[in-house]
């Protein structure tokens, strides 16, 4: 059965969740033909600076050159095939295999073999590219690395599309109009094929009944003890209670689809809040941006976006969560806070209580998604063959706008899911 | 019952002082373990901290993200939540068994007067026909240890805390 | 190969074992062909009583309608695929799932969706079966309830065949004339494949040999100091004991064979005892059924009966004990005890005590047995290619009716594997 | 070395008879972990049952089905079958070990006037290159704990008790 | 804080230095937990030996291959290694955190004087994502034990230790 | 892609080392086809003792006949397929399957079925070799015992070409001309594939790089402070210096390779030492095999060699490694020490020693080899596609003959490889 015969307009075969065959092809055709992010470019400040991790299943590190520039590379060398770079982090001036001791300059290229002179007669030499550490096709936007194994794909910013527009947000969001990742990274194992994740990250019908427990554990707790207004656990509170929301609000939210799979979703702008922090900040960007660009970049209100398919960003709390299949069902997700520089501290660790309350292993939010999305796979591992009725809202305009009670990017995520998987490379 | 390294400790903690401290983290293990939360709670001060870092390094919960960093505000969130009916992960039950080594009385806290003791522990969870293996340290800071000890901070540090992890439902 | 040159008249080739090709095709042609013990109707009492378990490796639940009935429904929401049924066992009015709320009575039919209305123009809608959750085709004999997945099975009555007999049997011998699960079950992991067990099912050439270590021990801890009679501990004796029979006694055993692989273990009447404990019970059963009826009841001895492939029934002592393949070399065995109503406490206990002994993990008897299941598995991975010399007993009349010592129910097993795996559907 | 929960228990319990109770239950681990179990079955009493609950909640072990429910008779019986040299599935070696947290001394038994004591422990099981975590809380009641203390009771509950499990041919 | 089974030890060993014993013990594990390998040295005596036995029946190191059979110099070579910066494995940190039981002073080592003290532990080890768990039993012998304890033997009888091992790369 | 595409002059697809196809094939072909190391002699000293172990993935043992002789044969009972020997080891006069008790000779031959008389009318029968446990080829050299599982194998001699030389000197070094098997054995998970293993053995570039923490703490350590000559702690030093050798004292070492895929490599004649201990030994192998042909014993100095696919020898240390493929990224190596008999406590105990400080689990030296592996294998799970550019020392003559610092034996290697993957069986 061709993959693409697993999908229907508004329904797909269980399978695309459980069935390893589909999860290969993904990785070599989706994963494998799309731009990954792979990090952010704050996380190597220094020439040497480098930050381990994969793209599409192979090990990769991004590494700061003394130029300035990133690079991206594939973690294995080209002797017998060795990861150089070592642990998740480090700094290195040039990098050494530590089997036998080949080196390479911090763009990959080979710089010395030792006892070089007993590869005489045979190919190996310094300058041929067969024998450096390969480079991956990467791009840098905003700060935000990207690499690709598909050398046909689209260039980086007509790839993100729209989603570059959030990218921006994000960045001029900072007075200083720099970001850079801060405060550690949360890695979270879900029960869940990694589709099962991107489907739910605007959907605004479910928290009303998935958040049950937390939403009635808050009512109790709060009941005629309210926390102070701008405490930290007033903030808490409030994150909370996003969930209560009725649908009304839910579908006031915008979610617009674009591109391979991508989409965001949007609100009115946030009123003006009469809280300290949230004032200093905001003149802090008039300071620095003036108040006209400032109230342009403060009236756009992203909730977050899928920049399918590894990577959500949430600008209104400066996190981002990383996907990584692991198997048809266990995805790993690493999630990311951003500083805002030139913001104050006190600004920017509500985002730190935000990662905490919502992405955090422990959450008492998260522990109930991650169950519906266990019940989600768990289901589909038998049950009946056709599942996923994305049939909410037809109306939405050609797909391409919607609410939060649409399931309209779904199904977006589904035409880019086909297209990648019929083999198109571009 | 319980070790006291400092020696100028070794007056103020009689053995019955003893006895009594190393009961309160006895119970503080043992009432999550069968589940009598308001019993638990009542052991900690008003102002507690419940802390589980992200790296035994990070110096405080409010530049860098924590496993766990709750207030009794946050503490009696989870207890709620816990006890819902509709914590639909729940409905597969999850037990506990904590297993400790002897407290050691490590020192005063300076700025608190608070009574600071550690204990190396282990903790095996039980969920949905699978088990899982926590197991680090906790640090205690007792409020009027003399008196009428509570706890005003629990802090746990995983020895895998930087390891990824599934979710995290109950207090460890 | 096709899978049916792997079994010949009396041996088989190891892969039958080990195969994991050959496990998938078991799940879909005989799990997903043949009748599969579900439960007992007594674990679900009320109306909106659940028990959730597996069919063919599908999530489904049983749930017991207001009218009485017993419906088994996939565990699977017609929306995205979750589970919708939660835990174990539960009682539910109505089942709503947790991910958007979507409502299902308790036949299955949808019966409300939050914010219907932004489905409009779309096919999705209350009344369609498609967005139900679906029905198994199931039938209840005697409490016993059943499901197929295959809408080409023969009725239930008939498929079960001579084994009717055997339930009916079991149920008869409540002096109320019915049946209820009590006192908990065990769930033991074995480390084989699941058609290793149902061939040790009627072995009688086993025990003397596996079950030297406990028939040993109990020698020697009876020398000079039996158990008072009538004891818990003179009945546990009893129990270990009956594994020391000698070749002649099993060889009066019947073992009959019928149907699609299933079989029975019969023996002459039991003597009557002197055991008040036993006679208080077969007087409750004569105050019920009269004494003719009583008699009849009570002359048909049952040691055990395999109703192929899921099911093995063991009236004797009311134990169940429900097969469920889990990978090539591990299956999970629940084990079950039936409380017979009308039946004195102590009666009753008497079945729980035979569970502890023989059927807990820890049991001194099932230990070797597994030992010897784990042996055959392990020496199966490997070793030559034809193994199983099912060839005992070759004059049992049309390998139909034999005794213990005889392997001609495990050449019927393989007769059935062959017809299912085949592709037959009836 | 050992904790005393109920204060009426304090005077009873006088540093070398909580010393001697702690030794025995450390004896009653031990001897396990070693092998020695005619010196094992020596700490009980004739009328003594070993018991594991399938669920911490059932009442009885009369009603309702258990991991372990054991007279002295039985419990000969599995130590019999442990050194019998056809137990087929001991031609590889099983060890064990076993670490326990502090005893705690909770009450008296009404009934039979025994000394209550639970002890939180986790097992580690070794067969066939391959480790099992057992974990749970044992609880045991002590006949005669002034004078001459026996196991009349030891109960335990295992964290997981409710999950699936491949043979268990040791105690625990 | 430590059981003392040998009745004619009881008047040696003074509340006060089975106190400074167990302190000993809790020490010797908690500076391996926390990476102080100097302090950890410091604990141990020239002639020190750490030997982690293969089979827990072996009567020596010499005729038989043995885990670890570390003397002073060996097990500062172990602890210079785990310092260097070009120890590839140790780009990922590993952690370790131990839980051990009450110990028990045993006996006095007749050809030595020293004290022999067993204490049941549990050890759960981090490393690149991945825990792994050592369960068995500490012997120690505590020279000069009244006096100036140190440790002159630090056995380890892991309960697997007959199991296949991928790299154990710190003291356990 | 047929697998010799997976192999060119100079490198390999990265594939050879992660893909389970491969290691299928690997298994029937290469394992399959060739002689296998099974154990020494020496650990069945007696009559009816036995030693069981897998010969390409099948659990066989070998077991010593009274007439002396070693049979290999299949754990496989052929009524239905359990292990008939139990535990790692044992002593039987005769095998009795401990499941319905069949009884075999220690050569395999069926000798009694319990309640025989009930088989009448089939074919089983005692003297059918078809009901026998079965017999692999098996071949003893020197008191090494081999079997395999192809019949068209060369004969052992043959194919252990000059490995056999190897086995010879070992042999003879013992003053009784005799060695056993003593000291137990360590077990040693390594997580890469098998070959990774199997192309470090030569391997005279590496330990400078990979062993620079052990060479440097041993620096640190010794600063100031050498250990007594002829001490422990010397001879551990001495083991740990090796690592330390300059290039051109690698390049000094001779590496041949011959046979299918095996290869030795050799020093100079060791000089001779004044260490009483060595000194003793020398004298009683001068006292029993005369001045002149202890010489000779002596003057050859093999560091190691490896018989392909399953066994490396070490003959300075009396080391044997057995090589266990467990999955395409596990390997499973066996470590034996053999006793010199004849020789003094105190020599033989440095092999133990030796044994201690390299082969152990916690070996400071071997953790950072298991790294280099483990490095390896990551690295080829992604990455680019050909890697192991085994082109160092083209100049070797023939690739037959070179030095520590040649890659020709895993051409050589590579060269049975294909040979096997083939699929020849002679
Ligand atoms: S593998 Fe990198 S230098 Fe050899
Ligand atoms: S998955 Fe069930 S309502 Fe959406
Ligand atoms: S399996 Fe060996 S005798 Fe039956
Ligand atoms: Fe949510
Ligand atoms: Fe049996
Ligand atoms: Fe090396």
């Amino acid at each position: 059965m061709p993959f693409t015969d697993l999908v229907a307009e508004n329904r797909v075969h269980r399978k695309v969740y459980v069935s390893p065959v589909v999860l290969d092809a993904e990785r070599e055709r989706i994963f494998g033909g799309s731009w990954l992010y792979v990090g952010h470019d704050s996380q190597i400040p220094a020439a040497g600076d480098y930050f381990c991790t994969e793209v599409a299943g192979r090990p990769v590190f991004m590494i700061r050159h003394g130029s300035g520039d990133v690079h991206v590379l594939h973690n294995h060398c080209p002797h017998r095939g060795a990861l150089v770079a070592g642990g998740r982090t480090g700094n290195a001036r040039m990098l050494r295999c530590c089997y036998h001791g080949w080196t390479f300059q911090v763009d990959g290229r080979l710089q010395a073999i030792p006892c070089m002179e007993s590869y005489e007669g045979s190919e190996v030499r310094i300058g041929d590219p067969r024998f450096d550490l390969k480079p991956l096709r990467s791009a840098v936007y905003r700060g935000f690395v990207f690499a690709t194994l598909n050398d046909d794909a689209p260039a980086l910013a007509a790839w993100l599309n729209q989603a570059a527009a959030v990218l921006d947000n994000m960045t001029e969001r900072a007075p200083d109009g720099k970001l850079e990742i801060a405060g550690g990274c949360f890695r979270a194992v879900q029960r869940n094929n990694w589709k099962v994740y991107l489907e739910n990250l605007h959907d605004g019908m479910h928290p009303k009944f998935v958040h049950q427990s937390s939403l009635r554990a808050s009512d109790r707790v709060c009941r005629g003890e309210e926390p102070d207004a701008g405490s930290d656990a007033a903030l808490r509170m409030r994150i909370i209670a996003a969930n209560d929301q009725d649908f009304e609000q839910m579908n006031a939210l915008t979610v617009d689809c674009f591109g391979a799979g991508h989409s965001t979703m949007r609100g009115f702008r946030n009123p003006r809040s009469d809280d300290p922090v949230a004032r200093e900040y905001e003149e802090a960007l008039v300071a620095r941006r003036g108040a006209a660009e400032a109230d342009r970049i403060l009236s756009l209100n992203y909730h977050n976006a899928n920049i399918y398919p590894n990577l959500s960003v949430h600008p209104s709390f400066m996190q981002l969560r990383v996907i990584f299949p692991v198997s048809v069902d266990r995805t790993l997700v690493e999630i990311w806070t951003l500083r805002l520089k030139g913001a104050g501290d006190a600004f920017n660790r509500r985002n730190i209580l935000y990662a905490n309350t919502v992405h955090s292993p422990s959450s008492i939010i998260k522990v109930d998604d991650l169950e519906a999305y266990r019940r989600v796979q768990a289901g589909n591992a038998g049950g009946t063959e056709w599942v996923s009725q994305h049939a909410r809202d037809r109306t939405a305009s050609g797909d391409a706008t919607g609410s939060a009670l649409s399931e309209h990017y779904i199904r977006h995520q589904y035409r880019a899911w086909g297209h990648y998987m019929e083999g198109h490379r571009s | 019952m319980m070790l006291v390294r400092d020696p100028s400790l070794q007056a103020d903690l009689t053995p019955s002082l003893r006895e009594r401290l190393a009961l309160l983290l006895h119970d503080e293990s043992e009432q999550l373990d069968t589940g009598r939360f308001d019993a638990w709670l009542a052991l900690f001060t008003p102002d507690c901290v419940y802390w589980m870092p992200l790296s035994p390094e990070q110096p405080d919960a409010l530049d860098h993200v924590s496993l766990f960093y709750e207030d009794r505000l946050a503490m009696r969130l989870r207890i709620e939540r816990l006890r819902h009916p509709r914590a639909h992960s729940l409905k597969d039950l999850i037990r506990t068994s904590r297993c400790g080594a002897t407290p050691v009385a490590e020192k005063i806290d300076e700025s608190t007067g608070d009574l600071v003791i550690t204990r190396r522990f282990q903790m095996v969870e039980y969920h949905r026909d699978r088990t899982r293996l926590f197991a680090g340290i906790y640090t205690y800071q007792i409020a009027d240890f003399r008196d009428d000890p509570r706890i005003r901070l629990k802090r746990v540090d995983l020895v895998d805390s930087a390891a990824p992890f599934e979710a995290i439902e109950t207090f460890i």
